[in-house]
C-alpha cells in the first residue's frame, strides 16, 4: 500500500501507526488535541485515540518532558512534541539530566522511550525563536538519540522507528519541508537502514556533501547544478546526528577524499565541527582538503527578511564545494580568524 | 491568603464566572459605578479624560485592524491581533508614570502605543526586518518577549534594581493565562515577594492560548495562584477600562510606597484569531465568541460616553477620523520600512570585538562579493 | 481557596509559628489527642504499632548516625543526614501500600528504608559505587534525586500513567523547602491539578535550604503557595508522626479514590549539617537547633509510650539493640561493597545498539590493556 | 603587591576588586551570602557590600538568570553564581534565549554585562550532577563568551575582564583546581593577553597540547613526563572557548604539525570538534596526523569511585600525543565505528 502525503501527514500517519501498535504510546505537548498541533501534525489523533493519549498540556516545556519521564517510568512511551524549536530550552533540564541520564542511572531498570519531536530550522519566514537549529546541544548530550527526516516516506518509518526506540530519540522535523509531498509506503518493513542509518541520496566521485533535514534538497539541487558543470557530487542524507553513521560517511569521503558539511545552526561547535573532526580522525590520508563547513553564522537568528543572508543555499554550497575543490572561494585565509 | 485578595466589587451587575470578587466600575451597560474604594481611585477621571481612554482604545483597534490587513495583503509576515483586549491595555498602561517601565508578551501593541511606540515600531517586528521594534530607554518599554513567561523574570529584576536605585519607577509585567503555567512566571513571583520588588504582574487571561482554554492552565483560578505566592492579587474585569485603570493605579502605588508586588488577573477575551496564522474555529464556538461581543470594552465605554452626552456622533466621528489617520499612517510607515542590509546580521552580537565572528563577516563580504561579479 | 486547607488543629497547645492550622496529635510532651478527624484516621494504631514507628525511627536515627561515623572514616564519600526528620519520614512512608510509588529526593533515608531498600542499598550513592541505590521497580520508589524539584513532575507523570492504568496506586514525591521555589515544583502541581493525577506532595519543610532559611524562599508560607494552585493542602506537625500519617492517609486516600493531588507541609527541623560536608554554624545560632531538640520526634513519641507503660527500659533496650544491629549491617555491607569494573561506565547509556559509544569501548579496552602490558 | 591565594580565594577577591571599582557590580547566587558559598569563594562580601550587592536568592536558577537580565537592563553588572555546573540546566533557556540575544535583539540598546561563574568538572569524588562540563553547549551558542581559568593568577585577573566585559561571559571554574595555591599580583594591569588571549605555558616542536580548566595541569604533567623520552610538547591554556584565540592556535600548530586537545566533556560535539575542525581548516597542509581527541567518553558522568576510568590523565594523554605521532595506541582503526 501506498499513498502521497506530505512530510508533516507521513508524521501523523507514523504516529497514528504507532499509536495503533502499541497502546502505551501516548501524545502531549501543547495544542495538539483539538488543534491538531500548529501544524496539524496531529491532527485527528486526539478524535481519534481520546484525550488521554492525545493530552494537551499546560503550557510548561520543563513540565511535558518532565510528566513524559514519570509516564515512561510507569511503563508509557510518551511522545512529546516542543511546539518550536525556540521552545526546547526551558526543557533543557529535564532532558539531559533527566531524560539522557535515567537508564544508565538506574543500571538499566528503567527505560525512557520518550521521542521529542520538534519542529526544526528557518526558512519560513517565521519571529523570533521559531527557526533554531538546537540539534548539536542533544548530539553532545549522551545517552539521547538524534535524528532529522527530510522526505515523507523517511519521516513516516523513522518516526515509528524512533517511537518504539528504547532510548530517548530527538525528532526534529523541517518545519520548510512540512508541505512536502510525497509517495510513501504505509505497508512491509519500514525503509532499508533504519533510524541511525546515512542515506545515499546520490552518488558522486568528486566531493560528499553532507547534510540533514531542511536543507537536504538544497544539496541535491546544488548537486543537480554542479552537475552541469560536469562536477560529481556525492548527497548524503545523515539521518541520524547521533549516533552518526560514521561506516556511511568514511566510505564515502574515503573515495571523494573532500567533504563538505552543510547546516543551518551555527558553525562554532555544530554538528559540521564533529563531522569534520570525525572525518578527518577516519579519513586523514584519504583527505585532498580540510572539510568545509557551509553552515548559518554565529549569530541568534536574524529576522525573518534577512534570514536568506544567514541560511546556506544552493550558491553558498557551490562556494563551499568549491573551497573543498581548492578553487577561488569565500574560504580565504582571511575567513579564519 | 484570602485577606491578600482585593474584594471590592464596584458593581451589583453579575461577576463573571460567578466570582463575587471581580472588580467592575462599568457595566457591559456602560453604568458607572462611583461609590467604593476603587471608584475612588478614578474620581478624576472626568468625562474629557475618560474620552481621552476611548480614543485611546479605538485608537488601537483601528491600528489593530489594519495591521490585520497588512498581514493579509502580504506587508506584514504575521500580526497577533488584541481585539478584544484594549480596556486591559489601554486601562493598565494610562496608569503608568513615565519613570516606570513595562516589560510585555507580544500581544501588547495597546501598551506600546501608549508608551509612546510609533506606528513604523508597531510594525518593524511583525515586518520581519527586526526582531525588537524599539529602542526600549526611549518609551520605557522592553521589546516583544516571544518566550512565554520570561519577561516575568526580567521584570522583577529591573525592579530589584530600581528598588536598589531608590528610584520611585515601578514595573509592569504583562502576560497571558497561558504564561502562569510556565515555571518562569512562578520564579518571578518567589523572587519578587522574597526582594519586595515594585513589579506588578499583569495577567491578561483571554480565556485561551492558542487552542488551550484557560480551565486547561488554572481549573481552580489564576488570581488565587498568585495570593498563595503572597502577593495581593485581585481579579478584574479586563472589559472595563476603568476598573483596570484603578487596579492598576492601586498596584502600582503600592510598588511605588515600597509595598511590594501585586498580581492583577484581568478577566478578557481575545476576540480574534491568536495570530493571523491560526484558525480559532478549530477550537472554539461561534456562540462563545458571540457571548463575549456583548461585553465589547469599547462599545461600554461609548455607551456611558453617550449616556453623559460627552460621546456624541461627531465626536465619535472625530474620534474615528483620528483612528483613520493613525492606520494610514500604520499602512504607510509600515510599506515604507526598509530592508536593512545583510551584513546587518553580524552587528551587535557582541558589544566588544569578537574576532571569530568578524572573520565570518569578511567570509561573507568575499563571498557576496564574489557573487556579485559573477552576475 | 482557604476552604481547602485542613483545619483541625488536633491539639490545645501552642502552635509552631502561631499557625492555628497546624495539625498536630502528640505534644512534644508526648500527649495524645484522641478526638478529631485527624485522631480518629489513627485511632487504629494501639500501642504495638506506634512501638513498631517507634523501632523505625530508632533505626533510621541510628542508621543515620551510623552512616555519618562511616563518612568521617571516609567509607562514604558524602552523607545528607536526616536526622530530625525521623517522623516526617517515617510517619508518611508507614501510610504507603505496597503498590505505591515514591519519587524522593537524597535526604530521604526513612522512606527508603520503609520501602525495603537494604542497608547495602542505602550506601552505594553515597560510596560513589553508583548513582543509584536500587531498582526502583522492586521497592516502589524511584532513586535519589539530586537536581532540586525534578522529580514532582516524574511523580506526577507517574501519576497520571497509574490512573490511566485504573490502578489503586497513588504517588508521593518528597521534596524541599527550598525545592518549593524551583520553577519544575510549580509545573508539577499545574500537571498534577490539570490532570488531577493522585500525587501527594510532600515538602519537608526542614527549615533550611543548606544556608538559606525557609523565609528567603516562601516569606508567607508554603502550604498557601500549594493551595493558591488549587492543592488541598496542609500543614503538619512534622515531628508528630502520628499527625504526619494521619495526613498522609487523608492525601493517600484522596489520591486513590480519584479526588486528585494534594500537598502536605510537614514541618521540622534538619538538627544536623545539610550534608556531612556543610559546616551549619555558619549561618545559625546554636540557640535554634537548642529550640529545636525540645521538640525531638523521637523523645516525643518515647514520652507517649512512656507514658502508656509500653515502652519500658527492657523494650528500649530491644530496640536499641534492633537499631545496633542495622547500624552493623550498614557498616559491614557498606565496607563490603565492592567498586564496579571500570569498563561498567559504558554499559547501559543506551538500552540499544550504539557503535559510537562501543567503539569508544574498545578504545577503552585497548588503552587499558596496552596500558597494563606496559606494566 | 602580591599574595598567595588559592585559585578559590583569587576569584573572591577579583570580585571583591570590581566590586569596588563598580557600584553598579552585584552578586547573585544561592548561598552565597551568609554562607560565602559552597566554596566560599564568596567569602566574606555579603558582610562587606552587604546583602544588595550579595543577594542570596530563591532555590531556582532559571529564576536567578532571568532577574540577572532585568538588573543588567537596568544598568546592573550581575554576577551570577550557579552552584554546580550540573544545575545550569535550568536556566538555559534564560542563558540561551535571552542573556545572549538580548544585545542584539535590541540592535545595541541594551547590553547584557552578565557574569555566570560555575564551578565546573570532576575529579573530586563528588556526587551525580556535579562534575558535569557543560562548557561545549554555550560555545555553540552565539552572543555568549565563555571562559575557564587554571591559576589564581588567571582567576584573579579574568574574572575581573569578565565582569567588566559589556558581553555575557560563563566564567568556568575548575573545581579540583579551587584549592591550588600561587602566588597573584594584585595591583598593576591585569595578565597580558585578556581573557579571550590564549598562553603558551610550555614551549614545545612535536606536539601542540590543547586544554583549558581542571586538565592544565594534567597536560603540564603529561609534557614533563614526555620530556623525560625526549619529546618535546606544547602546551597551551585556551582559557577562552569562545571565541577561540586561532591565532594562537594556528601558530603553535603550523610549528609542531600535530595536535592533541583534552577536555573532560563527552567527545561527540565537545570543545575538542570545534578544535579538531578549526584547526584542520586552518593548518591543514602542516599537519602531519589528524588532530586527536583525547576527552570524557560519550558517557553521563560516572560515580565518583569510577571518574578516573572517564576522565583525561597523564597516561591518556599520552596516548593521544602517541596517536598524533603515529606510533602505537589505543587510536586505532577499531576505535572509530
Ligand atoms: C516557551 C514557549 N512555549 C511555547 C510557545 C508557543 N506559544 C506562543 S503563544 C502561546 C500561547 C500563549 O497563551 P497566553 O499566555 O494565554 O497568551 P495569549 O496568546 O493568549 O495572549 C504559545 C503556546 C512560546 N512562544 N514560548
Ligand atoms: C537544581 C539544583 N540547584 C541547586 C542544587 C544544590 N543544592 C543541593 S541541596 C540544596 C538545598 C535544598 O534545600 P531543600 O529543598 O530545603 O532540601 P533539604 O536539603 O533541606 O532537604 C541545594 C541548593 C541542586 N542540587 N539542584
Ligand atoms: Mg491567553
Ligand atoms: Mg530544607
Amino acid at each position: 500500500m501506498s499513498a502521497t502525503m506530505t512530510l508533516g501527514g507521513a508524521i501523523g500517519a507514523g504516529l497514528r501507526q504507532a499509536m495503533t501498535a502499541d497502546p502505551k504510546v501516548l501524545l502531549l505537548g501543547e495544542d495538539i488535541g483539538k488543534l491538531g498541533g500548529v501544524y496539524r501534525v496531529t491532527d485527528g489523533l486526539q478524535r481519534d485515540f481520546g484525550p488521554q493519549r492525545v493530552m494537551d498540556t499546560p503550557l510548561a516545556e520543563s513540565g511535558i518532558l518532565g510528566t513524559a519521564v514519570g509516564l515512561a517510568y510507569r511503563g508509557y512511551r510518551p511522545v512529546c512534541e516542543i511546539q518550536f524549536d525556540g521552545f526546547v530550552y526551558p526543557a533543557f533540564d529535564q532532558i539531559v539530566s533527566q531524560v539522557s541520564r535515567m537508564h544508565a542511572r538506574t543500571k538499566g531498570a528503567v527505560t525512557m522511550p520518550i521521542t521529542i519531536r520538534i519542529p526544526v530550522g528557518g526558512g519560513i519566514g517565521s519571529a523570533e525563536h521559531h527557526s533554531d537549529s538546537p540539534e548539536a546541544y542533544f548530539a553532545h548530550t549522551p545517552g539521547l538519540r538524534v535524528m532529522s527526516v527530510a522526505d515523507p516516506q523517511s519521516a513516516y518509518s523513522l518516526i515509528q522507528e524512533a517511537v518504539a526506540c528504547d532510548d530517548p530519540v530527538l525528532f526534529f522535523e523541517p518545519k520548510r519541508r512540512y508541505h512536502l509531498k510525497g509517495e510513501v509506503a504505509t505497508d512491509g518493513a519500514p525503509a532499508a537502514g533504519g533510524m541511525s542509518r546515512a542515506r545515499v541520496l546520490r552518488h558522486g566521485t568528486d566531493v560528499t556533501v553532507l547534510t540533514f533535514g531542511g536543507l537536504v534538497q538544497v544539496a541535491l539541487d546544488a548537486a543537480e547544478a554542479a552537475s552541469e558543470e560536469g562536477l560529481s557530487l556525492e548527497v548524503i542524507d545523515l539521518v541520524s546526528l547521533s549516533p552518526i553513521d560514521w561506516p556511511a560517511v568514511t566510505e564515502s569521503v574515503r573515495r571523494t577524499g573532500r567533504a563538505v558539511v552543510v547546516h543551518e545552526a551555527a558553525q562554532t561547535g555544530g554538528i559540521g565541527a564533529e563531522l569534520a573532526a570525525g572525518i578527518t580522525e577516519r579519513c586523514f590520508f584519504h583527505l585532498e582538503h580540510a572539510v568545509v563547513r557551509v553552515t548559518g553564522w554565529d549569530i541568534p537568528y536574524p529576522p525573518a527578511k534577512l534570514e536568506r543572508h544567514h541560511l546556506p543555499d544552493l550558491d553558498r554550497v557551490l562556494d563551499g564545494v568549491d573551497a573543498a575543490l581548492g578553487r577561488p572561494s569565500s574560504y580565504g585565509e582571511q575567513a579564519f580568524a | 491568603m484570602s485577606s491578600l485578595l482585593a474584594h471590592d466589587t464596584g458593581t451589583g451587575s453579575p461577576p463573571d464566572r460567578g466570582d463575587p470578587r471581580t472588580v467592575r466600575l462599568l457595566t457591559p451597560d456602560g453604568v458607572r459605578q462611583t461609590s467604593g474604594e476603587y471608584a475612588a481611585r478614578v474620581a478624576d477621571l472626568d468625562d474629557a479624560a475618560l474620552l481621552g481612554l476611548y480614543t485611546d482604545m479605538v485608537v488601537i483597534r483601528r491600528i489593530d485592524q489594519e495591521a490585520t490587513a497588512l498581514q493579509r495583503q502580504g506587508e506584514l509576515a504575521l500580526w497577533p491581533p488584541l481585539l478584544g483586549q484594549e480596556a486591559a491595555q489601554i486601562g493598565s498602561a494610562r496608569a503608568l508614570e513615565h519613570d516606570d517601565f513595562v516589560f510585555s508578551s507580544y500581544r501588547e501593541h495597546g501598551v506600546a502605543w501608549v508608551r509612546g511606540a510609533t506606528t513604523a515600531e508597531l510594525c518593524r517586528v511583525w515586518r520581519g526586518i527586526a526582531v525588537a521594534g524599539w529602542d526600549p530607554y526611549r518609551i520605557g518599554m522592553a521589546t516583544p518577549q516571544v518566550i512565554i513567561g520570561a519577561q516575568t523574570l526580567h521584570a522583577t529584576g529591573y525592579a530589584i534594581g530600581a528598588k536598589y536605585d531608590g528610584a520611585a519607577s515601578a514595573v509592569v509585567s504583562y502576560f497571558g493565562d497561558g504564561a502562569t503555567s510556565e515555571g518562569d512566571t512562578s520564579e518571578a513571583m518567589v523572587f519578587a515577594v522574597t526582594y519586595g520588588a515594585p513589579v506588578v504582574f499583569f495577567c491578561q487571561n483571554n480565556q485561551w492560548a492558542i487552542s488551550e482554554p484557560v480551565g486547561l492552565q488554572a481549573p481552580t483560578g489564576i488570581a488565587a495562584r498568585a495570593a498563595g505566592f503572597g502577593l495581593p492579587s485581585v481579579t478584574v474585569d479586563g472589559n472595563d477600562v476603568l476598573a483596570v485603570l484603578a487596579v492598576t493605579r492601586e498596584a502600582l502605588e503600592r510598588a511605588r510606597a515600597g509595598e511590594g508586588p501585586s498580581f492583577i488577573e484581568a478577566v478578557t477575551y481575545r476576540m480574534g484569531p491568536h495570530t493571523t496564522a491560526d484558525d480559532p474555529t478549530r477550537y472554539r464556538t461561534a456562540d462563545e465568541v458571540e457571548a463575549w461581543k456583548a461585553k465589547d470594552p469599547v462599545a461600554r465605554l461609548a455607551a456611558y460616553l453617550r449616556g453623559t452626552g460627552a460621546l456624541t456622533d461627531d465626536v465619535d466621528a472625530e474620534v474615528a477620523a483620528t483612528a483613520q489617520r493613525a492606520a494610514a499612517a500604520l499602512r504607510a510607515d509600515c510599506t515604507a520600512l526598509g530592508e536593512p542590509d545583510g551584513e546587518s546580521i553580524f552587528d551587535d552580537v557582541y558589544a566588544e570585538p569578537h574576532p571569530v565572528l568578524e572573520a565570518q563577516r569578511t567570509r561573507f563580504l568575499a563571498y557576496r562579493e564574489g557573487f556579485e561579479e559573477e552576475r
